[in-house]
């Protein structure tokens, strides 16, 4: 088998072996907001993978979604946490421009793989031969998928009610009983 | 059909979900159990999208969007539960939250 | 008559309910007043009843007190054939042998009662030690009486439950309770192969009342009957235990535990004589089974020497008259196995009579002596107790049958029954005669012992010098020394024996000899016993006379074959296997669930590892199971 | 109707003496007793004035409960429950004078509790709906475990959920076939039914009939109880309060005996003749194992236990025995072991109340102190050994003299058990009250007296007088 650099599986084993190096990274690092980076990398590995595998809709939802929406959760969620007392506290300031070359690395080498699969004519004719597009997903989604669609929008509502509830800072009800409790105290006694 | 072998597709899916998985074993603390969690949320992903080119059908996609939305609610509510944890217990170790013994 | 007849067990019966539910509140003169009153209405009773039956031309009355149960199953095959009536009824039922039993019952009980009135008065449980004695009259009556063998077996638990309480009347001694309980269960294994009998009987005749059942035997049964054979070995083995024959003869020796009057009434003469009472009452079934009936012989033969022997060796005064009432009940045994029922059954009154006369003298000589019963420490009582000394002798003449004495009346007619008998035989003659010399060799050694030579005690005579005391002796030595003279006839119940008589003519001298053999032999061989030996007669201690002084082994295979086996038994399952393997059910419920929960250990990575490890398992599974196919 | 009074009667005094103790302590039992009494003599005079025949069925009540399932509350008598009931009255009053002195904790829910299992036991003895019974069992087993737990002895949380789990898994068998039943109704007449006397019309095919009869017999057989599922009873016994013996002892065992009767005997007659050998031999080897393992115990209460597991043995081969004879033997065996069983439990709860231990070793010549006490313990240790004159010499007569009929082998082994209780009886009664004495104890209080004195009255007249009861179950064909 003559090993063809620009043919599609390449690319894809490229940006597998990106995935799981990020991914990796991931599960083993100490920093909390380096592993978040990683795993920023690894979700857009994936995403160059659903492109070559044709779900180009698939592809642009993984970033959008993911890397964009549920990561910057994440960065949120890190940033409440103060992390000053978690793990930061182990890995070294110091070394702050390291901290970004092993994201950058995967990163640059995902984006030149993109820019690559873009401009190769042979890839692109392929890619689009078998693509299964957007429309047919939306077609299915609304039409046999429906009731699917409706759970997990339930879902999506539960989520939301659920994370608000559970983050909402401790004043609430608790305290107000309690309060009571006491005023009422000295009365019974 | 594409290029790429489905066995191909898959041993990928499943090496990302071993990893994802081996994180959430190994790590104590909760936000990397998460982080892990997405990782192998993901592997399925590439595990159905691989399927659906396969068979060249859209079903595979929908259910990617289907795990997207549950990822997304399942980050919600575990990064709100986890900073609830945080401000209980000053901690993220997964190991301390264990008073309901089983 | 009916009437004299119905309340004839109630006397004691009311006495006994007075006695018990007032206790230690009624004096010792209204306690005796009412049992020994009770006992003296009973023996009056009975005297007219027997008066009436002989002289008055009634072989049988009977009467109906109330129906029990009914044994009708309404489909029993054997009913509907022969109609019969089953039900059970409490009616008491009086012939020429119940007549015997109730006058030696009520008139010797009698009797036995005055004297225990004296004997037993400083004892703290006076009346509850006469209502024993009350009860155990009436459940003895309820037995002679019963017209079924139902009824039968109430009188006869009864007066072992009686036998029990009387032997364990001293209960705070431990000893003694263990003699209650070992006559109580002893006999209550011959009691059970009664009552397997009894359903037997039951089963192929359809019946228990004893007159209709022996008819109807001997009318559809030929000799020889399986049925017969089984059931008559069965009513055998009740009457072993309760008669203390071979093989169930252990507990008697034992039970001279209780109180002398006791031993006197129930141990001598009453109870111990209910088997024989038994064999001859159901002597219709017996008849149609000859091999039983030389079971009897044999058994009644072989306890006979066992006994003698054992009597040889005892040191005890009270045991050797144990052994010795053994070796008298083996006499009647032997006498019915040979078919001669009336003989046994005469035996049985003039044994009643001199073996009641003996214990209660041996009581109030045990009783001047302060309660020692060891022989070796009595001696030389013939100057010291001349009343009680005369006493024992005519007991001891009777016993060894000495001609013109009760005792050689009817020994003698047992012997010469023998030889001739089909179910019996020359062997069991010359046991017979052997018996009779033992008998005589044992008398003399006890006379020697106790009564002759030295005294060797050295405490002084308690003398009872009680008139009542004396009464009761004396009209029991008249009865031992005449009793021969009362002739009784049983043609009306006992089938006539139709003996040929060919007996060769020196039987019968060698057998009136035999006696004065064994009399003239002891009185050299147990010189020193009579001679004065001062303290230096002691009980010779060679392994062969304590091995006969234990009953000849008896008791020790029984505790290792039987008793050991039953307690380790018990002993080994005191737990419960059955319940054992349930509750393994629930520990290994508890194990798996400690198992489980241990794994529950609350930690979430513990978890994501359990399941990573279930899905590999899993894969694993199925991996091999596609493999494989 | 009249049951439905004395069941709803009963719930209802139980009610108010929980009430009634809170506001005033010791009115309980003032409460339960009169009750009990008041309803006892309510049910008599209400049968005698019926003066109709129960020789058959008679059905009292039908009325629809969960129509939907076709279920009727209903209920019928007939002689036999009629003695059960009877019996269950009797012990009932004697369980709370039992309890009069004993329990002293929470004795209004104590008494609800009692009465609650009494009317559950009637309920038993007259439902003639499948479903009904069923319920009825469960409502006697729920207070009964209660009394166990809650006023029991050291090990009693133990000793109920023992009782508790035996009779729940055997029962829910019973309640599988029960369905079965219905279903097998339902098949063939197109009709669910649980009602008892459609049932017998019933034609159970015999390979069908073989497991539905096992699923009744092994409930019935637990709660008899035989070997080899008898071992809740011991420790059941052991633990409860006195008058939890008593009740067990003395009534809920014969709801065993009863269920065997009218529904494995009479709704399956083929199928237990073909199970009769089985049955034979599981009753011979309670009769042996019991009597045995009677002989093995030290404690008092343990040892009245097994004996009962002995003289339900000859209830079980009676039965099995199919002869008119066993079977009236049966039925006076019950009446007989209820009232000494009853009785031996309650002196070893007199004895308890007084040493405060079960163990035999800590006892010893009690009669010195104790004359009248002895005489009563000698007299009910009689009772449970055969001794003729006593009620239970009738039935264990009876049954051995009937079932030999059938099978004399059978007999034969079984009457080992009389030597075997005669052994255990003596040891008893012996180390009890023989023997040296060991500790001073008061003799009987005339509550006692009462008590000892009415079951051993009762126990001399059944057994001289047995065609009291006997006359009424003469005739059953079996």
């Amino acid at each position: 088998m003559n090993i063809d650099f620009a043919s599609i599986e390449m690319l894809f084993y490229l940006a597998g072996a990106v995935a799981v190096i990020a991914s990796l990274k991931v599960v083993t690092q100490k920093n909390t907001v380096h592993a978040l980076l990683y795993l920023v990398v690894s979700l857009l590995a994936v995403a160059v993978c659903f492109y070559l595998l044709g779900a180009p809709f698939a592809a642009g939802l993984e970033v959008i979604v993911y890397a964009g929406a549920i990561l910057v959760l994440f960065v949120f969620a890190v940033m409440m946490f103060g992390l000053s007392v978690d793990e930061t506290l182990h890995a070294p300031q110091s070394r702050g421009v390291a901290v970004w070359v092993g994201p950058m690395l995967l990163a640059s080498l995902l984006l030149l793989e993109l820019l690559f699969a873009i401009d190769s004519i042979d890839i692109q004719q392929k890619l689009t031969a078998n693509i299964v597009d957007a429309r047919q997903v939306g077609k299915l989604l609304y039409g046999s998928y429906l009731l699917a669609v409706e759970i997990a929008s339930f879902l999506l509502l539960a989520g939301l009610v659920a994370g608000y509830h559970y983050a909402k800072p401790d004043s609430d009800m608790h305290s107000v009983l309690h309060s009571q409790h006491k005023k009422n105290n000295p009365r019974s006694s | 059909m594409t290029a790429i072998p489905l066995a191909h597709v898959l041993m990928l899916a499943s090496i990302l979900f071993a990893i994802g998985f081996m994180g959430v074993i190994v790590r104590k603390n909760t936000l990397f159990m998460l982080m892990s969690l997405e990782v192998m949320l993901n592997a399925v992903g590439v595990a159905f999208i691989g399927a659906g080119s396969y068979w060249q059908q859209a079903d595979g996609q929908v259910m990617f969007i289907l795990i997207l939305t549950l990822a997304a609610a399942e980050v919600a509510v575990g990064l709100a539960l986890l900073i609830r944890l945080q401000h209980k217990y000053q901690s993220l170790d997964i190991d301390k939250l264990n008073s309901m013994q089983g | 008559m009916e009437l004299i007849l119905t309340y004839l067990p109630f006397y004691p019966l009311i006495s006994f309910l007075i006695l018990i539910s007032f206790g230690k509140r009624l004096s010792w003169q209204l306690a005796s007043f009412f049992s020994v009153g009770a006992m003296a209405l009973s023996a009056i009773s009975s005297g007219v009843l027997v008066y009436h039956l002989t002289h008055i031309d009634a072989s049988v009355i009977t009467v109906h007190l109330w129906e029990w149960f009914n044994l009708s199953t309404g489909d029993s095959a054997s009913e509907i054939l022969s109609g019969v009536n089953s039900t059970v009824n409490i009616s008491f039922y009086l012939d020429a042998l119940s007549a015997v039993m109730i006058s030696v019952v009520s008139g010797i009980g009698f009797l036995i009662h005055l004297f225990a009135a004296v004997y037993m008065k400083e004892d703290e449980n006076f009346s509850r030690f006469m209502a024993y004695m009350n009860l155990f009259i009436v459940a003895m009556l309820i037995l002679v009486l019963a017209d079924n063998l139902v009824l039968l077996y109430l009188g006869w638990e009864g007066v072992g439950l009686c036998s029990f309480l009387l032997i364990g009347f001293w209960y705070q001694d431990k000893a003694n309770v263990k003699a209650a309980r070992k006559a109580f269960i002893v006999t209550r294994i011959g009691d059970t192969a009664m009552a397997i009998g009894l359903f037997m009987l039951f089963k192929t005749l359809g019946q228990l009342n004893i007159a209709d059942l022996t008819q109807t035997a001997q009318q559809t049964w030929e000799v020889g009957n399986e049925s017969a054979y089984w059931i008559a070995l069965l009513l055998l083995g009740g009457a072993v235990g309760k008669s203390a024959q071979l093989p169930l003869q252990t507990w008697l020796p034992d039970a001279m535990a209780g109180p002398t009057p006791v031993s006197a009434l129930i141990h001598a003469a009453t109870m111990v004589t209910a088997g024989v009472y038994l064999i001859a009452r159901m002597h219709g079934i017996f008849l149609l089974a000859p091999e039983v009936m030389q079971y009897v012989a044999w058994l009644g033969a072989s306890t006979l020497l066992l006994a003698a022997f054992a009597a040889l060796a005892q040191t005890d005064i009270k045991r050797v008259l144990a052994y010795s009432t053994m070796s008298q009940i083996g006499y009647m045994m032997l006498a019915l196995g040979a078919g001669a029922w009336s003989t046994g059954v005469f035996h049985l009154m003039t044994h009643a009579f001199f073996k009641a006369l003996l214990f209660l003298t041996a009581g109030a000589v045990i009783l001047a002596l302060h309660h020692q019963q060891d022989l070796f420490k009595m001696g030389g009582l013939l100057k010291k107790l001349p009343v009680e000394s005369a006493l024992f002798i005519i007991g001891l003449i009777c016993l060894v049958a000495l001609p013109g004495t009760s005792g050689f009346f009817s020994k003698e007619a047992i012997i010469g029954s023998l030889w001739s008998s089909s179910t019996a035989g020359p062997a069991l003659w010359w046991c017979a005669i052997l018996g009779a010399l033992l008998t005589s060799i044992y008398s003399c050694r006890l006379f020697f012992l106790a009564f002759l030579g030295e005294s060797r005690f050295q405490t002084s005579l308690h003398v009872e010098d009680s008139k009542l005391l004396r009464l009761s002796l004396i009209i029991l030595a008249i009865l031992s020394l005449f009793g021969g003279l009362i002739s009784i006839d049983f043609d009306t119940v006992f089938p006539v024996s139709l003996s040929a008589h060919q007996d060769p003519s020196w039987l019968h001298t060698v057998a009136i000899l035999t006696p004065f053999v064994g009399i003239a032999f002891s009185w050299f061989y147990f010189s020193s016993y009579r001679k004065n030996q001062g303290d230096n007669i002691t009980a010779s201690s060679s392994s062969l006379v304590i091995f006969c002084r234990n009953g000849l082994g008896f008791d020790w295979l029984y505790q290792w074959c039987l008793i050991k086996p039953y307690c380790a038994l018990a002993r080994l399952n005191r737990r419960d296997m059955f319940d054992q393997l349930i509750m393994f059910n629930a520990w290994y419920v508890k194990m798996l669930h400690e198992t489980l929960s241990a794994s529950q250990t609350g930690n979430l990575r513990w978890y994501a590892a359990a399941i990573g490890l279930g899905l590999v398992g899993l894969f694993t599974v199925i991996m091999v199971g596609v493999g494989s196919i | 109707m009249m049951l439905t009074i004395v069941m709803l009667g009963l719930l209802a005094a139980g009610g108010l003496a929980w009430y009634f103790e809170s506001v005033k302590a010791q009115s309980a039992r003032w409460i339960s007793l009169f009750s009990v009494l008041g309803l006892a003599t309510f049910f008599a005079v209400s049968i005698i004035s019926s003066g109709s025949d129960y020789s058959q069925l008679n059905v009292l009540v039908r009325v629809p409960w969960i129509s939907a399932f076709n279920i009727e509350y209903a209920l019928a008598i007939d002689y036999l429950s009629i003695i059960l009931m009877s019996l269950t009255f009797f012990l009932a009053l004697i369980c709370i004078l039992v309890s009069w002195q004993e329990i002293q904790t929470k004795a209004g829910f104590y008494y609800f509790n009692l009465l609650a299992a009494i009317a559950g036991i009637i309920g038993v003895f007259c439902a003639v709906d499948l479903f009904l019974f069923f319920f009825f069992w469960e409502v006697m087993l729920l207070p009964m475990t209660a009394i166990i737990a809650i006023w029991g002895h050291e090990k009693r949380h133990f000793a109920a959920i023992k009782f508790f789990i035996f009779t729940q898994v055997s029962s829910l068998l019973m309640l599988v076939a029960i369905i079965a039943m219905a279903y097998l109704h339902y098949d063939q007449t197109g009709l669910i039914s649980f009602f008892y006397q459609d049932w017998l019309l019933l034609d159970i095919p015999l390979d069908m009939a073989r497991y539905l009869m096992f699923g009744f017999f092994i409930a019935f057989a637990v709660k008899l109880p035989s070997v080899p599922v008898h071992s809740w009873l011991p420790d059941a016994h052991t633990q409860a309060p006195t008058a939890g013996s008593v009740l067990l002892a003395g009534v809920l065992l014969k709801t065993g005996a009863y269920g065997l009767i009218r529904f494995v005997i009479f709704l399956f007659p083929e199928a237990s003749q073909e199970f009769a050998p089985i049955a034979m031999t599981l009753g011979v080897v309670s009769i042996l194992y019991g009597a045995k393992m009677a002989f093995a115990q030290q404690d008092s209460k343990r040892l009245v236990a097994y004996s009962s597991i002995s003289h339900m043995g000859f209830v079980m081969l009676a039965l099995f025995a199919f002869n008119t004879l066993a079977y009236q033997g049966a039925v006076i065996t019950l009446v007989a072991h209820g009232i000494s069983s009853a009785a031996l439990f309650a002196l070893a709860g007199m004895i308890y109340n007084r040493i405060h231990s079960r163990n035999l070793k800590d006892m010893g010549g009690f009669w010195h102190s104790a004359p009248r006490m002895g005489g009563f313990a000698l007299a009910f240790a009689g009772a449970a050994f055969g001794l003729p004159g006593l009620a239970n010499f009738v039935g264990e007569f009876l049954s051995l003299a009937g079932a030999f009929q059938i099978a004399p082998v059978f007999v034969i082994f079984a009457a080992f058990g009389l030597i075997g209780s005669a052994i255990y009886g003596m040891m008893l009664f012996q180390t009890s009250f023989q023997g040296p004495p060991t500790t001073v104890v008061n003799d009987l209080s005339s509550r006692e007296l009462l008590i000892v004195g009415s079951l051993f009255i009762l126990l001399v007249f059944f057994g001289l007088y047995p065609n009291a009861v006997l006359q009424y179950v003469q005739g059953v064909q079996l």
